[in-house]
């Protein structure tokens, strides 16, 4: 059901892990629905004077497509500008890894989103101006998160217990 | 082209572990179906003598059938999988329960997603369903299943035991309860035929299929007892005595009978061997840390582990095993891979992060001992690798 | 034990002119089913290498399938046979009619059995239904299809060749009612497909089975157009993008696949080679006193013959050609034999001297000149030596 | 589905043919169901003064079962007293053929019915006292074969039409 492509990103997924003193961290996903991608970003300038993700490292919790999405998103992404950053779209990610079972596609969103949750954090910690779609979906992540926590209360009860 | 009869079998040269998936077709099936493929092609309703002599073939493999299941020839009605068998017993008994004004049947909440949609399907006709809860262990509640029957209740249907899990049902005792209640009682044997004894005699339908004990996939039985009256889920020719039309797989259900045979002969000796095996799976991969086994510990098949490991993505688990040259599975088998977690194993009460993190590891005749071992020696090494890149494992550590 | 590819197959050393019942699989399926019987056997749901190769072999079918008949991918849906393909069109599309208000269908008078018995089972649940009736050759009729479908009907199923006596039916002109009037029509091609070319396009679902066209018994399709919403019959798993659950049997599939093709490719020079055999069949039986071709002289399949010999009752008939080696049927081969004369033949208008006595033919692509030279000579035989012992002909000599 | 004895009997069948001037005449089934016998008795006396079927004859338009049931009630009757032929039952006529198919059965019972019709004929000819018992299956056998002409009166008006 995975392209080759995405089986190469699973099998050697690039930038995994953790930046200490991160820009930016996008936490984006829930345990209830079995992926949680958190992703951080250095932000710094390129010879140029603009503003591009210097460096970007991801922790993924979840399937195949969502460690590749993962592992793809933070190869597009690096060097970036901010700006092009945003413009990242499922599609090209999907696309990048030669398609995705239909099932997974929710997993891509999940990656972009990952992405610009940090730059939101970036921007938001800097007190910087936020774009408004970028605000926008911002909201939509956070109220999508609140649901599914209300949802699943009970479940993630159990969840709570487990850590104690 | 056909080689022959390899005692041990392999394909593509995997560890297979996904025995309740599927398994290969022993070569003494497949030698047992072959020549109703080629030379007695016959149609078993043609009156003519190919004809008669693929109805003979038939009649004696329903007849062996039978006396394994210590039933009737004319109570085994063969079809072309469990699913379609399960469709049958529920829809066939609720049609015909309609018509006496019963609309009420019981199901457990671990049963197979054949039994559980059809159940909910049959809810969509204005039937109702009582999913039956299990405990911790996927055991089903007994007291429950009693409160639950009711003078409306046409049907109870447990499994003999779970898919996922691996955890026996108590089938003696819901039998006598349903006996106890004037209830027909059904039980989807597909997973525990061939691997523990079966006590039929309180059973009043039972599903198996042939693909889980090394026949060919396409074959089912439904094995229901005379006194039940039931209505076809396939009308047309009348074949089956009225109960399932359609030409008969004769190649298959001679194959079907086969596999039964030889699955019955070899259980004593197989049981152990695969409990051993299982066994020494267990123990390595509860020195994981953060694992669970899932199911019973003690009422559980000889073939089956499952194992919850916090923070390692089921698939994940899976996909990199398969790297490693071993196929196993997250959970049932059945469709292609969803977003929700195992129903099985939300209804043992597991948190998000067992039931995300679930591996199926299922044995089966042609395994041996030294695969586990590679297997226990992999196994940790996947799961630490998962965690490594899972941003809860980081926080703990 | 499979020994490889004659060109010419025989079973059991018989005339085998019963092709419409069942036919004998082709030395190329079995080869290309053994494979996903032996080494290939994974189930095309599981995750794992083994089970992906299961699945591309399982959609590389869809797709080489859904070519032939002119469709997509996702509009083939694999099942157990056409029995089932027919069950799960009617039944399938009523559940979801009845939804919209509809509650109205039409199947032809001459309809396989499982269609019909699945009719009336849908009349017992409170549907209504037309059964359309034929001409003398077997052709419904246009005009009283037209006028019996109303705001309420949801489905036409009409075949697109008769089993019993091989007329062709006017699909292309019944499609284009259907269309204009805005109502689904459903064609069950078991008999037609690989015999003549098909006009698909407005065909909305089509039934198929493997086993008639030199494929394993034990599998068949729907082949169903996206834009047509209907129910499970089998609920379940998921499986068939969740249209027909249970493990798919991937062997079976991938021989369909392959008979299909097959089929497709020798048609143009079978067709001719058994449309000769059949000619010579029909002229010399028509020259045994009191005979009558049943079905249409010129639109009917090339390898079907049915003929009404007065005073020689059909079952003793093809009693007696088995006693002189050849294998034939009277009517279908359907469950065991009953005692109603055929449905079919009835529908056409014959008297019981003339619906009792019938003969099917039907060749096939092991049928050679010789061998119907052969029944050329002893059907005449046959029918005189009955006719002898029977009361009416000495009245009438 | 048929033992080797029916089919031997349906190979070979004994006493097919007609007695001209025959003493009685049995005519059973019809031509609706598919099953027709007719079968002719030739009665006369043996050694110990006792009536006996001297000879018996067939002609059958029917299935397999059929055939081979008057040809194997031909073979019992032959030589039997008159009392005992109308003891003769279609289960030991079953019993003979080593079983038949449940469908079939009925031809068993049709067979036994055109004897007993024959003798009937036979008795009613020679104004002889006809046992209650016969007369009483003379009765049923007419008033079923009443009833199929007039259930199934369209489809025999087609026999009609093809007579013409
Ligand atoms: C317990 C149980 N029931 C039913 C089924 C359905 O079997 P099949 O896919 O052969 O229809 C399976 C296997 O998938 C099973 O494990
Ligand atoms: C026209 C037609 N439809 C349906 C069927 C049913 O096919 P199957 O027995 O494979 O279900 C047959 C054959 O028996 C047939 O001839």
């Amino acid at each position: 059901m995975y392209s080759e492509k995405v089986l190469e990103h699973f099998r050697k997924p690039s930038n995994m892990g953790k930046i200490k003193n991160a820009s930016g961290i996008g936490k984006v996903g829930n345990i209830v629905c079995g992926d949680v991608m958190w992703l951080y970003i250095k932000v710094g300038e390129n010879s140029k004077g603009e503003e591009v993700i210097k460096d970007i490292k991801w922790q993924t919790f979840g399937c195949v497509a969502a460690l590749a999405t993962s592992s793809v998103v933070s190869e597009l992404a690096k060097g970036m500008t901010i700006e092009n950053a945003l413009e990242l779209s499922n599609e090209k990610i999907v696309k990048e890894l030669n398609g995705l079972p239909p099932v997974k596609i929710h997993c891509s969103l999940l990656a972009v989103d990952a992405l610009h949750e940090a730059i939101y954090d970036y921007l938001e910690k800097h007190n910087r101006p936020i774009p408004e779609k970028l605000a926008k979906k911002h909201e939509r992540i956070q109220k999508e998160l609140k649901e599914i926590e209300k949802r699943y209360k009970d479940f993630l009860e159990l969840e709570k217990r487990l850590e104690k | 082209m056909w080689k022959g009869t390899a005692k041990t079998k392999k394909g593509a040269n995997m560890i297979y572990l996904d025995n309740a998936a599927t398994t290969q077709v022993r070569s003494e099936v497949i030698e047992a179906m072959l020549p109703f493929l080629d030379k007695k092609y016959g149609n078993a309703s043609s009156l003519h003598s190919l004809g008669q002599e693929a109805k003979t073939a038939l009649e004696e493999s329903r007849a062996k059938i039978a006396d394994m299941l210590e039933a009737e020839p004319d109570e085994i009605i063969f079809c072309s999988c469990a699913t379609e068998a399960n469709n049958f017993a529920l829809k066939g008994l609720a049609f015909e329960a309609k018509k006496q004004g019963k609309d009420h049947l019981i199901v457990s909440k671990i049963e197979h997603h054949c039994v559980l949609h059809t159940a909910e399907w049959l809810e969509s006709l204005g039937f109702r369903v009582t999913y039956l809860p299990v405990d911790e262990y996927g055991v089903v509640k007994l007291a429950e299943l009693e409160e639950a029957i009711n003078e409306k209740t046409f049907l109870v249907s447990v499994m003999y035991a779970n898919n996922e899990i691996g955890t026996i049902e108590p089938i003696k005792e819901i039998a006598k309860i349903c006996e106890e209640k004037d209830v027909a009682f059904h039980s989807d044997a597909v997973q525990a035929f061939g691997k523990i004894p079966l006590d039929l005699k309180k059973v009043d339908m039972l599903s198996l299929s042939a693909h889980k004990i090394y026949g060919p996939k396409g074959v089912g039985l439904l094995m229901k007892r005379k006194h039940l009256r039931i209505q076809p889920l396939l009308h047309g020719g009348g074949h089956e005595f009225g109960l399932r039309s359609g030409t008969e797989n004769v190649a298959g259900i001679v194959g079907f009978a086969k596999a039964m045979e030889l699955a019955l002969k070899e259980m004593p000796r197989e049981s152990k061997r695969q409990a051993r095996m299982r066994d020494k799976l267990i123990k390595h991969a509860l020195q994981i840390p953060e694992s669970r086994l899932n199911g019973h510990p003690k009422k559980r098949l000889p073939n089956n582990a499952n194992f919850s490991f916090r923070y390692a993505e089921g698939e994940s688990i899976v996909m990199k095993l398969n790297e490693h040259g071993i196929a196993a599975s997250t959970g049932s088998a059945c469709s292609s891979p969803k977003l929700e977690p195992s129903h099985v194993l939300l209804a043992l009460g597991l948190a998000p992060s067992e039931a995300h993190g679930s591996l199926r590891l299922t044995l089966g005749r042609y395994n041996r001992m030294e695969e586990i071992d590679y297997v226990c020696k992999v196994l940790p090494e996947v799961i630490e690798e998962l965690r490594e890149i899972s941003p809860f494992w980081h926080k703990k550590s």
